[in-house]
Parts: structure tokens; sequence; C-alpha cells
């Protein structure tokens, strides 16, 4: 019986390094097919074969049974086949529809219908039900709409193939909700799906076939119903998970205190948020996206400047200061976007964890930098959370690392700095099962060692599993608070839609 | 390098110095070092041509050098020294500081530089009082005009050219105290399409003489009057010949004479250190039409009334009673 | 004296359209990420063939054309260099512009014998356009009528191109290649062949600007012409911000400061200070026009 | 054994694209009809052929590399400085004038006109720095315009207030130096002076800072992710504004020692027509801002220019295309030849793709 899609053998080299290893894969129509492994297992690797995007060292891809080779992604689009990129690659300046029908345009005489492309681009929304405003521009819109642009796109494109990497990893709870949906949607209409995502319950969820990635190789390919969450972990990981450490109760004193702060830029983006954090406690920071964290996150590392009110941190004045007192101060930060704030793609990873260590005194004597000894150190990072860096180790460009093993690196270089304060944003985006629970246990340690922990995350599983209090961000506003043992999922998806929640009195400290 | 079409003469093979010794006394070999390149500068162009002839008919080996910049200058200056020529010439103000080192630091070789003084033993200089004939032009134009309005475009404003706006515009004063002088400065040497910009500006202001003095600029003015009507005059050579109807003037200055000359008293063994001036007085500058003939016939615009006066404030410059001021500010 | 009248007006027109026209190419160019400084050296390539194209024609039609088709073969050699052999555009662009000045002075000496200048006397520049009604208008008559066709073509040019940007397909994914390289490539752009397709255009426009240059505003090649205004026309173009109509106005305001520049001569100020006058306007002028983002240049 | 194999790759490409651009220049010669081999021949004379010709070449350099250093260091910070002509026009005048007027002995003279020409030079980035930093004009376009403002404003002191009027005061330029303010020769009657030292000086300076400073550092994550610097409490305006400043300042210093060193005044144009600063940015592209290449390059290109004096010297190639040629080779030499690039030639006979 001929397949849909059948990728026979597929390796990949990278000089020394095999990033897959005799790969095979089976995919049929009305499919969804998850593929699932630990950071650097390969998994987008594969895909960027299937995308013509990358050429395999050898193996062979059939298409309903035939041979095919795609020399770019010109080809594999023209195949059916559309891929969803973990990093979008959207132009932020065009509008939705300009977006979507890119490469494919309405057109007359050379002339851009410009208007027709919107009313198509409408009417594919409305088929699909992925709901978007063509006209918009995509710089304005959020995280999970550019998302839909993207599926919109490859919907567009005619592919029956589509192929979305982490999709959810940078979604809301309810935009996951809705992008499984739209996935069951097209599934349903005869498309085929590949998601490779770390989420285990999603894949539980929504898929029919789940393969399992390790180092490259393929360890399984199992049906969902005859799998579980469990199982597929032990498959990833290769392991048992183990549980989070004891929290030791703790009475801190205040560490960091935010103190009515308000931003403006055309509008409020932030409005009278006051609250603090004590030394052995983790505040969460949960929120639907774009009401605020963001802004609040770098209003206390002194990327973005206040307009009114006060930030303490340490017992020192930091508000508006520059980065680098604030540092000083003691804070350390994990940005929320990993590509944006947080690397240099064409730097090495030594390079990139550098970063804030190239004037501490234990690597930096007589105006030099100690580069050896700071090399053992970011060893020690390595090895701790089996950070995969490819052949050239330490010299490996950070941008050649997969996403997950970019982030372990980044909160690596995060927590050694040893700061009393730790701003963490999505700390554990794009992170395997595994690496998510080294993570949170080295944040519960920290924690339990009596520094202190912002957390801000859109996963509320996480934000309940290591908080000590809520918060809750609405508008710019804190809408309420939790303490732990009051905190539930119900409650702070209500104060997240802007509701209330009874004898919430806003207690800001 | 600088050989100009003709140049079946230059004699392409070098042997490197010791060719001349072992010809003997056969032929001199002569280096012209030129402080930029030819390019747009007739003054240049001129100077190498006079070398030429000489070279060719008094038998001697002439070879021009152009230097790609200021720095070019005293390397090409020393080169030469090394390679034994046995007379180098340079020129202009822009030499003076190499020269002076190169030549005093080689007492035994001859140097010559036309267009500025060098004060030292072994070098010849000879100059050129331009602002006499440029007063001549100034004179001419005065007397000429009928607006009373009277234009310059000049290629920049730099000290050197101080020489021909100053002299032009004492000389129309003295025929002229009424008239008006517009001057406008390209900013550049090589830039016609501005220098007809300005000309066209001038016009409009009611300006019936533009006297052209913006190098390859020039050639921008020429084309402005023609297309304006009004009168024009040009720089070095005659010009006149280019658009006798609108072009009625031109200011002379013989560099090929000076190198030629240079050339020529080497080669027949007169030649001596020392300054010598050019002016109307030794003909090494002038106007046409005043103290030179020229192949077309004078323009009405200026006419003979005019010469004729021109002519006799040239006897009077000749004569000294009429004085030229060396410099203006 | 009065500063300003109404030939100030016709006589920016006509200075700034070989400005105008290379601004416009280096827009191109920008917009496809790539920073040309090279072009001082097409304006150049492009005002000499433009002179032989006359000499050996006679036609003032082939001359443009020849002139516009010399620019695209030196552009194509930019395009080969940055985008083939990934050299670095900027070096690219400086070389270019020296070749540009070596060649042209030695095919000036090859082909026409001379150094220096070539000036025919015999030969025709290209024709004043007098625009029926326009013409007979006191005041803009004189503005606008009697121009050279390419300063007209210039104008349309800069609306043209308008159009080709936010209008047509082809200038749609040519905006994409510039605001984004890789995801244009992910999409399957044919993004080599777009940034070729805008240096040629760019080529065309630099052409255009030359043959302006030695046949429209005067009828004569000399050496090194162009007298800068390759770089005037890279600042126009960042000023504008790389958008066809931005640099039609920062264009037309270099070009009347410069104008404005030259009646100032006539006060007692030293010449070197009206010189600047253009250059220190403009600054000023930067104080009011904020960009949004980088424009063209940085990578 | 990698290693070498790693180095023979990197060799390919400078040495292939010589070769491309001798290839080329050897058309363009034999199209003119003159000897290739003697063409080459002078021009590897009027660069290296003498000991005399070598020191030429090194004094030529030595403006190009300082120029070059401090824009390396701007380039590295992702700072576009466009402006060296300018600085480095105002640094020597300042300079200049300082030597000049000031009532001291020689050496104080030389070292005060050193500090002047490296601190106004410095200076006028600087202020184009600010006003990116404060106000939002882009470098690119400020520096680009500042050049025009200083020439004018140079040229404009040695035409009107100091121009010298001892001689024929036909030239603009200021009085000649005290001869005890001149930067000494390194040979005497060869053209290198003192300043080349201050060239090497600096680069290896700049090296070390480059590779082992915590400013280098900064100023290299700057320049890949200006956002990254600023989350890492990098403060991308101090560093911008260091890099303008050492820029700015190398430029002023190049106009300097090329003055004390060489003129021995400030002559109007002679700092601006042998385009240094433009020569420099190629030497700092094409050594892709490393402070060691940059000392190749810079020679290269120093070299190039000597070279074309040379062929013009003695032979009948015209001078023009001594410049065609040195403008070919160094398109060529800009080049990314890769040893990829030759196989792909072979196999596929030239698809070429893009830089994405
Ligand atoms: N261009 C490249 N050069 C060298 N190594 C690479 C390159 N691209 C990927 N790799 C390596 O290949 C391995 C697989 O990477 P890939 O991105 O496919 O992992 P992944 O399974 O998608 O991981 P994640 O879950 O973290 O996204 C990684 O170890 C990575 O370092
Ligand atoms: N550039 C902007 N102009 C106007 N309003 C903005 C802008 N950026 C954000 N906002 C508004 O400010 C508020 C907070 O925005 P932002 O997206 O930064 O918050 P966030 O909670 O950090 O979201 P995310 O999780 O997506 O990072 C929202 O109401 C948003 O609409
Ligand atoms: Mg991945
Ligand atoms: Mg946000």
């Amino acid at each position: 019986m001929t397949h849909r899609l059948e990728m026979k053998q597929m390796t990949k080299k990278y000089g020394e390094f095999t990033a897959n290893d005799q790969v095979s894969l089976t995919l049929e129509a009305g499919e969804v097919h998850a593929i699932v492994g630990e950071n650097g297992a390969g998994k987008t690797t594969l895909m960027r074969m299937l995308y013509g995007m990358e050429q395999p060292t050898a193996g062979e891809i059939l298409l309903n049974g035939k041979p095919v080779s795609f020399r770019g992604p010109n080809d594999a689009i023209r195949n059916g086949i559309g891929m969803v990129h973990q990093h979008f690659m959207l132009f932020g300046e065009f509008s939705v529809a300009e977006n979507i029908v890119i490469g494919y345009e309405p057109k007359q005489a050379g002339f851009f219908r410009r208007k027709e492309a919107v009313e198509k681009v409408r009417a594919l929304s409305e088929q699909y039900r992925i709901p978007i405003n063509p006209q918009a521009r995509v710089s304005t819109c959020s995280v999970g709409e550019q998302q839909r642009v993207e599926i919109l796109k490859v919907l567009y494109q005619g592919a029956d193939i589509i192929v979305l990497d982490e999709p959810t990893a940078v979604l809301t709870p309810l935009e996951v909700k809705d992008l499984l949906q739209t996935i069951r949607n097209l599934a349903a209409s005869g498309k085929s799906v590949i998601l490779i995502t770390h989420k285990l319950q999603e894949v539980m969820e929504v898929s029919d076939r789940i393969t399992v990635l390790r180092g490259g190789r393929v360890t399984g390919t199992v049906s969902r119903h005859e799998t579980n969450v469990d199982d597929l972990a032990r498959l990833m990981v290769g392991r048992e998970l183990e549980e989070l450490s004891q929290r030791i109760p703790l009475e801190g004193k205040r560490l960091l205190h935010v103190d009515q702060v308000t931003v403006r830029e055309k509008q409020t983006l932030l409005d009278n948020v006051s609250f603090a954090v004590h030394h052995g406690e983790i505040v969460g920071i949960a929120g639907v996206s774009g009401n605020g964290q963001s802004e609040l996150l770098q209003v206390i590392s002194g990327l973005r400047p206040v307009q009114a009110g006060k930030i303490h941190l340490a017992g020192a004045d930091v508000t508006n200061k520059s980065v680098e007192s604030i540092r000083q101060a003691g804070l350390a930060h994990i940005p929320e976007d990993r590509y944006m704030w947080g690397t240099a793609k064409q730097e090495s990873v030594e390079e990139n964890a550098l970063m804030g260590y190239q004037r501490k005194p234990d690597y930096y004597r007589r105006g030099v930098i100690l580069r050896d000894a700071f090399r053992q150190v970011v060893r020690g990072w390595v090895d701790r959370f089996a950070i995969k860096t490819g052949s050239r180790q330490l010299q490996e460009l950070a941008g050649n690392l997969s996403g997950g093993n970019l982030q372990k690196l980044i909160v690596t270089r995060e927590l050694g700095q040893e700061t009393p304060l730790l701003v963490a944003a999505e700390p554990t985006r794009g992170v395997d099962i595994g690496a998510m629970e080294y993570i949170h246990q080295a944040l519960i340690e920290k924690r339990n060692s009596g520094d202190g922990i912002l957390l801000v995350s859109s996963e509320l599983s996480e934000i309940l599993a290591l908080s000590d209090r809520i918060l809750v961000m609405y508008k710019g506003r804190i809408a309420g608070e939790l303490a732990r043992s009051e905190a539930t999922e119900e409650k702070i998806s209500v104060l997240m839609a802007g509701g209330n929640v009874h004898g919430s009195d806003q207690r800001a400290v | 390098a600088g050989c100009s079409a003709g140049g079946s003469s230059a004699p392409a093979d070098k042997a490197e110095g010791q060719a001349a010794g072992q010809e003997g006394a056969a032929k001199k070999r002569i280096a012209l070092i030129l402080p930029e390149k030819i390019g747009v500068n007739p003054f240049f162009q001129q100077m190498d041509e006079g070398a030429k002839k000489a070279g060719q008919e008094f038998g001697a080996e002439v070879k021009s050098i152009e230097s790609t910049d200021h720095g070019a200058i005293e390397e090409n200056l020393r080169v030469a020294v090394a390679e034994n020529y046995d007379l180098i010439i340079t020129s202009s103000f822009e030499s003076e500081d190499a020269l002076k080192k190169v030549a005093a630091e080689n007492p035994d070789k001859n140097f010559a530089i036309i267009d500025t003084v060098v004060d030292l033993p072994n070098v010849r200089s000879v100059t050129f009082r331009e602002q006499e004939a440029a007063y001549l032009m100034g004179a001419a134009a005065g007397l000429a005009t009928k607006t009373n309005k009277v234009g310059m475009v000049v290629a920049m404003d730099i000290p050197l050219l101080k020489k021909w706006t100053g002299g032009f515009q004492e000389g129309m004063k003295a025929t002229n105290p009424n008239a008006e002088f517009l001057v406008n400065y390209v900013g550049s040497f090589s830039d016609p399409a501005k220098a007809k910009e300005l000309a066209l500006l001038q016009a409009s202001k009611g300006a019936d003489f533009i006297n052209g003095a913006a190098a390859v600029g020039d050639l921008g003015v020429f084309e402005a009057a023609k297309e304006k009507g009004f009168f024009t005059s040009g720089q070095d050579v005659d010009r006149t010949t280019i658009d006798p109807e609108h072009i009625v003037l031109s200011q002379l200055k013989g560099t090929d004479a000076a190198a030629y000359e240079t050339v020529k008293s080497f080669v027949e063994g007169s030649f001596k250190p020392g300054v010598v001036t050019y002016g109307l007085k030794e003909k090494g500058v002038g106007v046409t039409y005043v103290t030179h003939e020229s192949k077309t016939p004078l323009n009405a615009f200026i006419g003979q009334e005019v010469i004729d006066k021109v002519k006799a404030i040239n006897d009077e410059i000749v004569a000294g009673t009429r004085k030229v001021p060396d410099s203006f500010e | 004296m009065e500063l300003l009248d109404w030939s100030l007006v016709s006589s920016t027109i006509r200075m700034v359209t070989p400005i105008l026209l290379a601004a416009l190419g280096g827009a191109l160019c920008a917009r496809v990420g790539i920073f040309n400084v090279g072009l001082e050296g097409l304006v150049l390539v492009g005002a000499f063939s433009a002179i032989v194209g006359n000499h050996f024609t006679g036609s003032l039609f082939l001359a443009i054309l020849f002139a516009a088709l010399v620019c695209v073969l030196f552009s194509l050699l930019f395009a080969y260099m940055t985008i083939g052999l990934r050299a670095n555009e900027i070096v690219v662009g400086v070389a270019i512009n020296f070749l540009a000045l070596g060649l042209t002075t030695f095919a000036l000496r090859a082909i026409f014998g001379v150094k220096g200048a070539f000036y025919d006397k015999e030969m025709a520049g290209l024709p004043k356009l007098d625009i029926p009604v326009i013409k007979d208008i006191p005041v803009l008559g004189d503005i606008f009528s009697g121009h050279s066709p390419l300063v007209y073509l210039a104008f349309i040019a800069a609306i043209v191109l308008y159009l080709f940007f936010y209008r047509t397909v082809t200038g749609f994914r040519v905006l994409a290649v510039g605001l984004n390289p890789v995801a244009a490539r992910s999409l399957g752009l044919k993004v080599t062949g777009l940034q070729v397709l805008a240096i040629t255009m760019c080529g065309i426009l630099c052409g255009l600007a030359g043959a302006q240059l030695s046949l429209g505003q005067v009828t004569m090649f000399t050496e090194g012409m162009t007298a800068g205004r390759g770089f005037i026309a890279l600042v126009a173009m960042m000023m504008g911000q790389s958008h066809p109509l931005g640099i039609l106005a920062s264009s037309f305001l270099f070009g009347l400061m410069d104008a404005l520049s030259i009646r100032l001569q006539g006060l007692s100020l030293p010449t070197q200070f009206t010189s600047m006058l253009p250059y220190v306007l403009t600054i000023i002028a930067m104080f009011f026009v904020k960009e949004k983002s980088q424009a063209g240049g940085r990578r | 054994m990698a290693a070498i194999r790693e180095l023979c790759k990197s060799l390919v490409q400078p040495i292939l694209a010589v070769m491309i651009g001798l290839l080329t220049g050897a058309i363009v010669i034999a199209a003119v009809g003159e000897s290739v081999i003697g063409t080459y021949q002078e021009m590897w004379k009027g660069a290296f052929g003498s000991f005399y010709f070598f020191t030429s070449t090194l004094a030529r350099a030595t403006p190009i590399m300082l120029i070059a250093l401090g824009l390396a260091l701007a380039f590295r910070a992702g700072v576009f400085n466009l402006g060296a002509e300018g600085q480095m026009v105002l640094g020597a005048i300042s300079a200049t004038l300082v030597a000049i007027y000031l009532p001291a002995p020689g050496i104080v003279k030389m070292l005060a006109g050193l500090i002047v020409g490296i601190t106004v030079g410095g200076l006028w980035s600087l202020l184009a720095g600010f006003m990116e930093a404060r106000f939002r004009i882009p470098l690119l376009i400020s520096t680009l315009l500042f050049n025009y403002i200083a020439v004018l404003f140079a040229s404009y002191l040695v035409t009107e207030p100091f121009q010298d009027r001892t001689g024929s005061a036909a030239l603009a330029q200021t009085l000649m130096l005290d001869k005890s303010a001149w930067l000494p020769k390194l040979f005497s009657g060869m053209s290198v002076h003192a300043g080349f030292f201050f060239a090497m000086a600096a680069a290896l300076l700049l090296f070390w800072v480059i590779r082992f400073t915590p400013f280098g550092y900064e100023v290299k994550m700057l320049g890949q992710n200006p956002l990254f610097a600023r989350y890492g409490g990098i403060n991308p305006i101090k560093v911008m504004l260091t890099g303008m400043f050492a820029s700015g300042g190398l430029a002023g210093l190049a106009g300097t020692v090329e003055v004390f060193g060489s003129h021995y005044r400030f002559v109007d144009g002679a700092l601006t027509v042998p385009n240094f600063a433009w020569t420099g940015m190629m030497a700092t592209l094409l050594a892709n801002s490393h402070p060691i290449g940059i000392i190749f390059t810079s020679i290269l290109l120093a070299a190039f220019q000597t070279g074309a004096m040379g062929v013009e010297r003695n032979t009948e190639v015209p001078l023009e295309l001594a410049s065609v040629i040195q403008a070919v080779l160094i398109l060529f030499i800009s080049a990314k030849f890769s040893y990829d690039w030759w196989k792909k030639r072979k196999a596929k006979g030239g698809e070429s793709h893009g830089a994405a």
C-alpha cells in the first residue's frame, strides 16, 4: 500500500556529527502524526529535510509512492508540503493577507490585487475555521494570531501535508486549545499533519500515531491508543521522571519591591502595578500574553523606562537604572524570546555563555578576561544540563544548537549568576520534559537557598507547580493575587479573562 | 605614461639610467614631473606638449610622469633623481615643498619648476603674471559690456585663482567703475554642469559678458552662452575657435612656451638657475586680439575700438606706467 | 540681491534630476538589502556611455539606451560580485567607483583621443520640451516647462517606482526580500533573482542619470563630471528612507539648498561656508525627519 | 592534520582571488597592447622592488592602516562610520595649527599636535554618535554629510585666516611646521616615518583589546545582537560612543601623522585626493575588521597605489589604466571564492547562491 508520505532511512550529518541516523517515517491522509523526542534529538532537522531546506546525507522521500527530491522549499511547496517553522517566517511590515498570499499573489497584468487577496484569505479563514483579520499588520498581531497566519499561508499554498514544529510552545493555554481544534479540523478535511511538540498531553489529545526520536534515531512508533504520557516520557528520556524537591517553608525579607509602576507609550502598558518578591519565594505571574507581562519584566530588568513609580531591589532604588547596575544590584534574567534577547546566533556557545560574566572578578584580571577559568565553568554547565552542543563543543555557533538546547544554555547562564533575584520568563519554553524537570528542580533549589524568583509563564501547570504566590495580570494591571494553597487553574483562568475571584482584594504588598 | 596621441618620439626603452651614460653625449634625458594627473587641466596638458615638442626638435628624450596625488610628487622626484635624468622639470606650487627637499639633497642635479619660485642654486624657476592678462580681460569686459553687468564663473575659491578674479576685477573697475561684477564658484575643477547653471544664473541677472575660469567647467559656460546668447571667454589657449559667435576672447598663458624654452635652453647649454617671469612684457601671458593674433575674426561685441583701448593699457603695463598688483585680498 | 526667484526653482529641477534618478536606483538596491556606494561610478559610466552612444549613432534615443545598457552591465558586475561571490558590497561599490573613473578616463582617450574633456560643438544635446499649456502660464511655465525629457522622466520614474513597490506583485516581492531575506527564501521566492532585478533596474536609472548629466544639463563629457553627485544621491536615498516619494522630497530639499547656496555666494560670506549650507541644512532637516527603521544600509 | 587542511582551505580564497584579479588585469593590459609581465613587474617594483619603494609603500599604508583600525572597532560594534575623511581632515588641521602656533619646544609641539589631532577627530566623530544616540539621526547619513562640512571648514581655515602668506600665497596651505616638530623618518632619505610605528602599535593594541578585554567582547556582542548586548548589561550607547570616538580619533591621528611625517604642513586637498578614507574602509572590510589582517590589507592596498605609480613612471601603460587594474584587483580580492565555489564551478557550471 502506498502512504501519502514515506521517509526512508533518512540520515543527516553535520560534519562529524550525525543529527539524523536512518530515520524512517510514514504518514497517511487525514492523519495527525506527532514526533517527540528530547532536545537535539533531530526532529527539526528531519522536517527541514522534508521541506527541502536541508539536503539529506542519505535516504529517500516518497510522496504517494513516488520518490521525490527537493532542492528547496519551493519544490516542497509545489508538492503539497507546507511547514510552520519554530520561528515564524513572517514580514511584520506586511498585512496578514499579504503574508498569506506572498509567492502566489492574485494578480492582474502584474499588479497585485490586494482586495482579492483579502477576500481569498477571508474565505480560507472561514473554510478552515481559523479566525484572522486579513487587514491587520502582522507586527501588531499576537503570537497566536501570527501562528494562524502561518497555518493559513500553508493552506493557501495548497499543502496536503502540514508540518508544525513546536507550534504550542509560544501559545497561551486558550490559544493552544484553539490550535489543537484546528489541527483536528484539518485532519478531518483530509490533510495530514506532522506535529512536533514537547507537551505530551497535547500529543495524547490530538495525534493518531507518535514517533519518538532519541539521539537522531527512531526509538519507536506507537499508536495513541496503545500508549500513555508516562510511557512516552520513558521512551523519550530513557528513564523515569522524578518528583520535584520539597519546598522548605521560608519567611524571607522583601527582595524586590515594585511600587505603583506605570508605563505609558501611546497607551498605558502598565497601570499602577505594585507587588513584592521576598527571599525564598517564587512569585508566578500568569496572564494572557499581551497584558503587560513583557513590559513588567523589561521594566524590572532595566530594558524599558517607567513613567511613574519606584522599583527597589535588595534595598537599592533601581528605578530607571541601567541594566548593568540592576544586574549588579542582584538580578539575573531569563528572557522571554531567546533569539531576540537571549543570544547572538552567529557567536559561539562560549561567547554566549560569557555574557554578564566578562567583568566578574572571578574571570577578569588585569584588564583581561580569564578565558580558561571561564571555560571550565561553562563545561560544568553543559554537563549539568546535558546541553548538546554538536561536534565543535563550546565553539559551536549558538544558532546551530537546537531550540531547547539553546534555552538550556540561557537558563544555566542566568542561574550561574547566583543573584538573589532571578526573573524567569518562560524558562522551559521549547525544552523537553527531562530538561524541564531539571530546570524546575534548579528553580526550586534556588528558592530553597533563600533567593527570590519572579516567574512568568503561559503554562498554568508550570505556574502552579512552582509558585508560592501567583499574581494574575490583566490589561496592564495586577488583577488578582492567589496564595499557593488557594490557587487552582479555574481561579487563575477567571482572573486572566478579566473576571473577579471572590475575596481577592488585590493585596499588593 | 603621459604620452599624448602622436607620441612617436617617446622611446619606450629606458634601460635604467646607465643606458644614457653608454650612449654618451648622444641624448639628454629630461623628466617632466607633473604634480597631478594631466586630466582636465590644460595648463599641464600644454606643458606636456611644449616639453615634448622641444624634445623632438632638439633631440632630447622627454619623459612625463603624472603624479596620482600630493604624496606622489616627492616620490616621483626622488625616483627621477635615482634614475639619473639630466634635468628634472616640475611645476606649480604643489611641488614646491617636495622640490625644496629633493633639490637641496641633490645639489649636483639640475631642476626647473614652472609657475612658482624655488630659491635654490640648482633650480630654475619660471613664473607667470597671470593677473596682468586677467587685468586686460577685465578691462575689455568693462568696455564691452552693454548692461554694465559682467560675470565670472570660477572653479574654486582658492588663493591661486585670486590672480584671475582679482586681476579681472581691477581691470574692469579701471575701464568701467560703474559695472557690476558677479562672481560664482563651482567648487570643483571638473563640473561643467554646475558651471553652466552658474553662468545661466548670471545671465538671468543681466550679465552680457561672462568670463570662464572654471577649468573644464568653462565648457559649460560656453554652452550656456550659446543657449542664452551672451558673450564669454576662456582660458589658457585660444578658445574662440570653439564658438566664435559667443566666445569672444581668451586669456592666454604660455606654459607650453615655458616648458619648451626650458628644454631648449638645457639642450643648447644656456640653462641657468634663477628666476624667470613671464608677463605681458615677455608675452608669456596675454589676451587674444590684444597681444596675440587669433584664427577667428574679432566679434563685434568687443569691437576694434575696445581692442585698441585695451592695447593701450597693455602698452602701459608693459612700459611699467600702469601697475597690476601681485596679490589680491 | 534677491535670494529667491523662479529661475531658482527651475534650475533646481534641472540640477536635481541626476541625483533623483541615482537615488531611486540606490533605493532599489537598499530595498533588497544592498547598500550601493557605487552610484557615483555608475552615473559616471552612464554619462560617458551616453556621449559615446550619441557620437556614434547620432541618435539621442539610442544614446540613452546605450548608456542604460552599459550601466546595466556594470550593475550586473556589482550584482555578481556582491551576491554571487558574496563580496562586501561597500568594497565592491568603492572599487566600482575607482573602476568607473579609470575606465572612462582611459576610454575617453582611447575613443576620442582627448584628455580631460570631450566636447563637440556639433553634438546635439537632449531637446527641451515645452509643455503646451503650462509653458504660457507666467511663473509655472518658467518652472515646469522647457526641460529635457529625462527631467520629466525622472519625476515619472519616482511615481512609477512608487507604483512598482506598492502596487505590483514583483515590487511586493522585492520589498519582502529586503525586509526578511530568510523568510523570503523559505517561501521559495527567488531572492537572488529579485536582488539582481533590483540592481539591474538601479543600473538603468543610473544610466539615465548619467545621460541627463552629459546630454541634458550639458552636452559633453568631462573626467569625473559627476563631482560627488552619486554620494549626494546616497544621502538623498537614506534621508528619503528608500521611499520613492520620500526621495523625491529629499532630493528636492537638497537641490533647493544647493541653489540657495549659489545665491549666497554673492554675499560677503566665504564660499566654503555657502558651500557647506546644503549639508548643514540637510543635517538640520534630519532632526525633523525621524527614521522609523534603518531604511537602507545597516544589515 | 585537520588544522592544516583548514588552513589550506582558508588560503584558497585569497590566492584564488589575487590570481583571478591578476588575470583580469592581464587581459586589460594585453588589450592595450602592453607587456603583461613587464607591467606587473613594474607594479611589483614600484611597491616592493627595493628597500626605498618598500618604505614608500609603508608610508602610504600608514594613514590607511590607522583609519582602517579605527573603523574596525566601530564596524565590530555595528556602528557604520562613513566619516573618516572629515575626521581625518579636521584632526589634521587642528593638530597642525596647534603645532604651528603653540609657543613651545618642538617635541612639545609635536606631542600636543598628536593629542589634539586624536581629540578633535574623535570629538567630531563623537558628535555624529551623539546625534544618533540623542536625536536618532542615522550615523550613516550624518557621518557622510559631516565629511563635506569638515573638509570645507578646513579649506576655509587655510584659505583665509591661517593661510601661509610667506611665499607666493597661491596655495591654500598653512605655514610649515618647525623642523623640530616633525615626526622623525625611520630611515634617512626614505618616506616611512614614525607614524608607521603608531599604526603598528595601534594594530597590536586593538588586537589585544578585541581579543582579550571585556570591552572588546562587549563591542563584538553589540555588533552581533544589540538587544542581547543590552539585555546582558552592556550599555550600547556607551560602547557606540566609545567606538565612534576611537575611530574618529584614529582617523584624526592618521591625518596628523600624514602631515607631521610627510607634508609638514596642512595643504588643502592633500589628505582627500589620495582617498585615504575609502581605502581605509576597504582595508577594514577586506580584513573582516581583524586588526592583524588590517596590517596586511592596508599594505596591500597601499602597494596597489605605489605599484600603480611605478607603472606610470616606467611603462607606457597610461595612469588611468593603472587605476583600472587596481580597481579590478580590489574587486576580486573582496570576492569570497571558496573551495566549494571552485568545486561547484566545475560541477554545475555556476549557479550562484545569494547571501542569506
Ligand atoms: N546547521 C547545523 N550545524 C551543526 N549542527 C546542527 C545544525 N543544525 C542542527 N544541528 C545539530 O543537530 C542536532 C539536532 O538538532 P534539531 O534542531 O533537529 O533538534 P530538535 O530535535 O529539533 O531539538 P529541539 O527540541 O531542541 O528543537 C542538534 O544537536 C544540533 O546541535
Ligand atoms: N507597540 C504597541 N503599541 C500599542 N500597544 C501595545 C504595543 N505593544 C503592546 N501593546 C499593548 O500593551 C499591552 C501589553 O503588551 P505585551 O504584548 O507586551 O504584553 P505581554 O503580557 O508581555 O504579552 P506576551 O506574553 O505576548 O509577551 C497589551 O494591551 C498590548 O495590546
Ligand atoms: Mg527543534
Ligand atoms: Mg508581549
